[in-house]
């Protein structure tokens, strides 16, 4: 027989530890077959160290191959899976079941405020849309030495880290009560972005604070906090938001 | 910047409509500005009126005293507890949003400042509403 | 929490350049009121609610002897454009934000302005040109130092 | 720039023309686009929208000798990557990545890239496993990185500047297929010619034919081979899977890497980083054992070495858990400031999957799937390669699903981000200038005709196999049977495995009939590309018969250079469904390239 290390089972395999049954109540939409969203039940047999991604990919595999989700990374990094779990906005693949209240149904729809395509998958254009119109890129005339990177001090390179984290997963965009009202709001996703640039000393522009100082802009948040709530790399949004807006009012950042 | 992508902005994709899902369970922040919100407005239909029925000072003492006696009346006693709790929690609540918008920590803070403003918001109401009530219904008990 | 967005991020306008920059400063004014609003109007509440018999002490002679003195008639001035313009500006945001439809947006809009501007003239006029002491008015309805 | 009204529609399927079509939207990708973009009208196809390609997991870092913060030559890490790669390097090739990485570090930075920083400002640099300085002699603080997210700030950073330069993307287009043009060339010989993709739009279900003057592929690696891995679930290998159904070789398939240190029974990779900040393996016994393997580099020994050393103290007994079943990373002896500034995110990973606190608790680790050092065989110049020697002209790829061969058996960490930089650089550079100097190819009549068939036929399938259940299985047996270790025995059960599955596979019944975001439909076409893929790499790790770099055979546990200093070129031939393998997989070899650096035991 085989040698290999893999043939004794994991610690966290299924032996050690008991399966339990989960109800997931799931916010289907099938086009061309349902003109409404209807809610639909499925029981999964779950470790508490399984993650609702697993739910879902459970579902699927087992039960009704036409769910539909999007994922890849499967540990939080991609942004693919954002959704709404139990009302909340999270990343299935870094929800585990076992911080979820297990003895009541869980709920998960899709994310809102994004046309709705199919079951929890949502056209995600429109956000990428308001990314690309915050210029997300390093603007600089100024030429650094040929073959020589630009010089930034470890306390410059700090002022913009926490908002270099962004996986673009839109859990902050969708769960902001603004965006939902009209979904022209940039949305705290697009200030975070602009914001890694506003306050990254190699950059030279002010355009960013131009374009985040209008109608839709940054004088749209409401500081409801929802977007740090949601923000499963744990970015400080709202607070990103406010030093946006102090820079516009200061005229730089 | 036009980058719009060619493949992913087609327009056959169709616009279907955004369910109706479950309320969306936000936290402290997103409760507070949904109050302030509701106060907001409610104070500014109040202040309507309130301008128009002082304007009635212009017209006549009678027209005047004749409106401001439905005002204290206690019905209206008790709406005006309930507003001067709508413009308190939203007095408050401003002066935390200014906090969170120009104080350097203010939105680490945030939630504990919310609770600071139903602290706050609380005394205010129980100083208020006792001797406001005691005002209103003073000739009851009394008489 | 039902809302439908028939089309997220269709092509806004911007701000035409050089103009004035609404949002920012409707953002700033809405700070800055606000702050001076909360002494104005707590002293505005404290005074008549709660100093001497409270509601109950409103009528015309004593609404008409604090605007005898002139500190009132700024202090409630003050308040009246103060508090008439942010709570105007904070409808509008919410005009801004749930009506969808672009025709009853704008009609909203203008009955909202038109109604704020109304009234901040009727207010003030009302407080500059306000007379304590009416003419054929009864005396006892007045405010004491009128006879 | 060009918009969808340059695409026309005939029978249901629409055709676009491009200079160059890119075929994935991961580092090597997008770094190739953005090359190609402002020279040529050019299009990036890729299945996932472009922050989502899993060069966003990459952690650690991208070497460079910058020498920002000590001594080192660019000779020295070709030597590392030579001697990493267990002599099956191909040397010129490493010579060229070694080389052109200080350039693709500064091109990075000058995009806007937020390296970590010395104190003097300069890009900040860290020891990683087999990076040494003098040919072997200490370890050498060469990896480039931004914390512990470097991938992710590489993909981000090529998006953007994507964005900047207006690359026309379409996102979550599925590439099926590869066309190809008979061209007869002017001494009446008729060859194939890549003349574009063919590709399914996930959100309608329409297929898409993009007719282009050169192709390149950069579409990743297959990790999802394996039950236990580091790689995306969408790592499935489909670009690596289309060349060989077209009868293209792919070169050096045994070789995979399996990463020391993936989290316990979940195989979500915990950063070489950490050892090269200063974290230590420890047994149950809490013994420091690669003191015992490897005593002059120890802990950051290359991946294969380690990795082979835990699964020994694990078969000596010396594991811990309760089924004695894993090793220790530990990095508690590190100061908690050190660890929230190079390490977030791994120490985040460890406490939400594991329940571990790093600051205090080793972390329970095991080998887990990590990279493909085979694939697409390439010359240095990003082209692909039909035999040993023979280019397609107009055919590139560059990243992992490549081989130019510059890993050999055995891939240093940080040599991939490296890798998809520079290849991916010349990839995007080359294709650009040759299709200036052509003429559009032709498409061949039905160029779409297979890839509809293909999607119809997985649509219309009706069969009682579940699809989930044939990947799992190919999984576990694949864990089982040719993961560290391998024998005969082994790598013959998982054949026989394999063998079952794909006939089984000709029953699966799809359940998703809709067109609309079906991707029931493309787990079972993607399920198709695994087991092919499987089959090529178990046949290749037969053939294998010695021990080298990732591929440890413990019937032949030496490395025999008299017989197998060669690379596995792996062809398609005859009726790619029949049952046995070797009636359909033909191998042969080709020569390494070796340059300066004789072959000498690999001691650390
Ligand atoms: C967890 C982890 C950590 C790592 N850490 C490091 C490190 O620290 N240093 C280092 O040097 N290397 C590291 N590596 C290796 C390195 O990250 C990868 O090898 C490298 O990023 C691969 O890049 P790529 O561009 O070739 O492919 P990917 O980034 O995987 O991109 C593949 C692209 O192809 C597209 N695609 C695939 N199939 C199709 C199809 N059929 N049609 C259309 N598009 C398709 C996908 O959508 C995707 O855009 C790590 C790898 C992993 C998994
Ligand atoms: C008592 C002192 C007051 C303070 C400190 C205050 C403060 C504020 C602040 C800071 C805002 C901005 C909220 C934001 O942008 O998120 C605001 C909004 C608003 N205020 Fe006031 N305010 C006061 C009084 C009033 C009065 C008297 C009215 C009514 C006339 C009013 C009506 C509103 C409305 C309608 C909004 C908009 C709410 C929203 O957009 O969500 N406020 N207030
Ligand atoms: S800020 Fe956070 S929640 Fe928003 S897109 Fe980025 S990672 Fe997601
Ligand atoms: S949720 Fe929205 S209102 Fe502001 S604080 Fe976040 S953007
Ligand atoms: S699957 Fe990548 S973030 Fe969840």
């Amino acid at each position: 027989m085989s040698t290999a290390i893999a043939d004794r089972a994991p610690a966290s395999g299924p032996e050690s530890i008991q399966t339990f049954t989960v109800t997931v109540i799931i916010r289907r939409f099938l086009p061309g077959i349902d003109l409404e969203p209807r809610w639909e039940d499925f029981d999964v047999e779950m470790l508490p160290t399984d993650r609702v991604l697993d739910a879902l990919h459970k579902i699927k595999w087992e039960q009704d191959g036409s769910l539909t989700f999007r994922r890849s990374c499967a540990h939080g990094i991609c942004g693919s899976d954002a959704m709404r779990i139990n009302g909340r906005n999270r990343l299935a693949c870094k929800t585990l079941i076992k911080d979820l209240d297990i003895s009541k149904p869980i709920y998960i729809e899709a994310i809102k405020g994004l046309p709705l395509e199919k079951d929890l998958v949502v056209d995600m254009e429109p956000f990428f849309d308001s990314f690309r119109e915050v210029q997300p890129f390093l603007i600089a005339n100024s030429k650094p030495k040929e073959g020589k990177e630009r010089v930034q001090s470890p306390e410059d390179r700090a002022r913009f880290d926490d908002t270099t984290k962004c996986i673009l997963c839109a859990a902050c965009t969708s769960s902001c009560p603004i965006f939902w009202t009209d979904g022209q709001y940039f949305g705290p996703a697009a200030i975070v972005n602009a914001h890694r640039f506003i306050f990254d000393s190699r950059d030279e522009s002010n355009v960013r604070l131009d374009i985040l100082d209008d109608k839709e802009g940054v004088w749209r948040c409401r500081t409801t906090f929802n977007c740090t709530e949601a923000c499963p790399r744990g970015i400080q949004v709202t607070q990103a938001i406010a030093e946006v807006k102090q820079a516009i009012l200061r005229g730089k950042p | 910047m036009s980058d719009k992508t060619a493949g992913t902005l087609a327009p056959h994709r169709s616009r279907t409509k955004v369910p109706e899902g479950t309320l969306y369970r936000g936290r402290e922040g997103m409760w507070s500005w949904v109050l302030h919100r509701i106060t907001g407005v409610a104070i500014f239909f109040f202040l309507l009126v309130h301008i128009l029925d002082t304007a009635l000072i212009r017209v006549s003492p009678e027209a005047y005293n004749a409106v401001i006696s439905t005002y204290q009346n206690p019905v209206m006693g008790v709406g005006e507890v309930g507003l001067v709790g709508a413009i308190g929690f939203h007095a408050l609540n401003g002066i935390r949003i200014v906090l969170i918008d120009f104080w350097q920590v203010g939105t680490k803070y945030h939630r504990l400042m919310f609770y600071t403003v139903l602290a706050l918001w609380l005394v205010l109401m129980a100083g208020f509403v006792p001797r406001h009530l005691m005002n209103v219904f003073g000739e009851y008990w009394v008489g | 929490m039902s809302l439908t967005i028939e089309n997220p991020r269709a092509p806004r306008t911007r701000r035409s350049p050089g103009g004035v920059n609404w949002e920012k400063w409707g953002w700033v004014y809405m700070r800055v009121s606000g702050v001076i609003l909360v002494v104005l109007i707590f002293g505005h509440l404290f005074v008549n609610l709660i100093v001497g018999e409270g509601v109950k002490a409103i009528d015309f002679a004593f609404v008409g002897g604090k605007y005898a003195n002139p500190f009132w008639r700024i202090w409630d001035f003050a308040m009246l454009w103060l508090a008439l313009i942010h709570g105007a500006n904070g409808m509008r945001h919410l005009v801004n934000d749930y009506a969808a439809n672009e025709k009853l947006r704008k009609l909203l809009l203008l009955a909202l302005g038109g109604s704020t501007a109304v009234l901040l003239v009727l207010g003030s006029l009302v407080i500059f040109t306000f007379d304590p002491c009416p003419a054929n008015s009864p005396a006892d309805l007045l405010p004491s130092f009128c006879s | 720039m060009p918009t969808e009204s340059d695409s026309t529609v005939v029978d249901g399927v629409h055709y676009h023309q491009f200079d160059v079509v890119i075929v994935g939207a991961g580092g090597a990708g997008m770094r190739a686009a953005i090359e190609a973009g402002p020279k040529v009208k050019t299009a990036v196809i890729s299945k996932l929208y472009p922050t989502r390609s899993h060069t966003g997991a990459a952690q650690g870092g991208m070497a460079a000798a910058l020498a920002n913060v000590e001594e080192d030559s660019w000779e020295w890490h070709t030597f590392d990557t030579v001697k990493g790669g267990d002599y099956l390097v191909d040397q010129d090739a490493a010579e060229i990545l070694a080389k052109e990485a200080i350039e693709a570090v500064i091109d990075l930075e000058n995009m806007g890239l937020p390296f970590n920083r010395t104190p003097d400002g300069k890009i900040d640099q860290r020891r990683f496993g087999g990076h040494t300085a003098e040919h072997g002699k200490s370890p050498v603080r060469r990896a480039c990185y931004a914390a512990d997210r470097t991938g992710h700030m590489i993909l981000q950073t090529l998006y953007q500047n994507c964005v900047k330069f207006g690359i026309n993307f379409f996102n979550e287009y599925y590439v099926l297929d590869l066309v190809m043009t008979p061209v007869t060339a002017s001494d009446g010989t008729t060859s194939d010619k890549p003349s574009g993709v063919v590709a399914y739009d996930l959100a309608t279900g329409e297929i898409h034919v993009f007719q282009a003057k050169a192709v390149i592929f950069a579409t990743g690696g297959f990790g999802k081979i394996y039950k236990t891995t580091s790689n995306a679930h969408t790592l499935t290998g489909d670009g690596v899977g289309i060349i060989w159904r077209k009868g293209l070789p792919l070169e050096d398939m045994e070789f995979f890497q399996f990463h020391p240190t993936g989290l316990a029974g979940l195989g979500i990779l915990l950063s070489e980083a950490a050892r090269g900040e200063g974290a230590i393996l420890r047994n149950s016994e809490g013994e420091r054992f690669m003191e015992r393997y490897a005593p002059t580099i120890k802990d950051l020994a290359p991946r294969d070495i380690v990795a082979r050393c835990m699964a020994t103290e694990i078969r000596e007994g010396r594991g811990g858990g309760p089924n004695k079943d894993y090793v220790y990373l530990d990095i508690t002896h590190l100061d908690p400031a050190v660890i929230d500034a190079k390490l977030p995110d791994i120490t985040e990973f460890a406490r939400t999957y594991l329940g571990v606190e790093p600051y205090t608790e080793p972390v329970p680790v095991l080998p887990t799937a990590h990279y493909a050092m085979g694939g697409i065989p390439t010359n240095v110049n990003a082209e692909v390669l039909s035999d040993n020697t023979t280019v397609v002209p107009g055919l590139y790829a560059a990243g992992e699903c490549a081989c130019v061969s510059v890993h050999g058996s055995n891939r240093l960490g940080t040599n991939s981000l490296l890798d998809i930089n520079v290849f991916g650089k010349r990839a995007g550079n080359n294709a650009a200038a040759y299709a200036l100097t052509v003429d559009m190819p032709p498409l061949p009549p039905n160029a779409a005709d297979w890839v509809i068939n293909l999607v119809e036929s997985a649509r219309a399938s009706n069969g009682t196999e579940r699809l989930s259940a044939i990947r799992k299985e190919l999984q576990d047996s694949m864990d089982r049977n040719a993961q560290v270790f391998r024998t005969d025995e082994t790598l013959n059960e998982v054949t026989r495995v394999i063998e079952n599955l794909r006939e089984r596979y000709k029953n699966i019944g799809v359940q998703d009939k809709g067109k609309r975001f079906n991707t029931d439909l493309l787990e079972a076409i993607e399920l198709g590309f695994l087991l092919d893929l499987a089959e090529v790499v178990v046949y290749s790790a037969l053939s294998r018969k010695e021990s080298r770099g990732g591929h440890f055979r413990e019937d032949y546990p030496t490395r025999d250079d008299a017989n197998y200093l060669v690379h596995t070129m792996a062809y398609l031939t005859g009726d790619a469904h029949s049952a046995d393998a070797g009636d359909h997989i033909r191998l042969d070899t080709k020569p390494v390239v070796i340059t300066n650096y004789q072959p000498m035991e690999r001691k650390y």
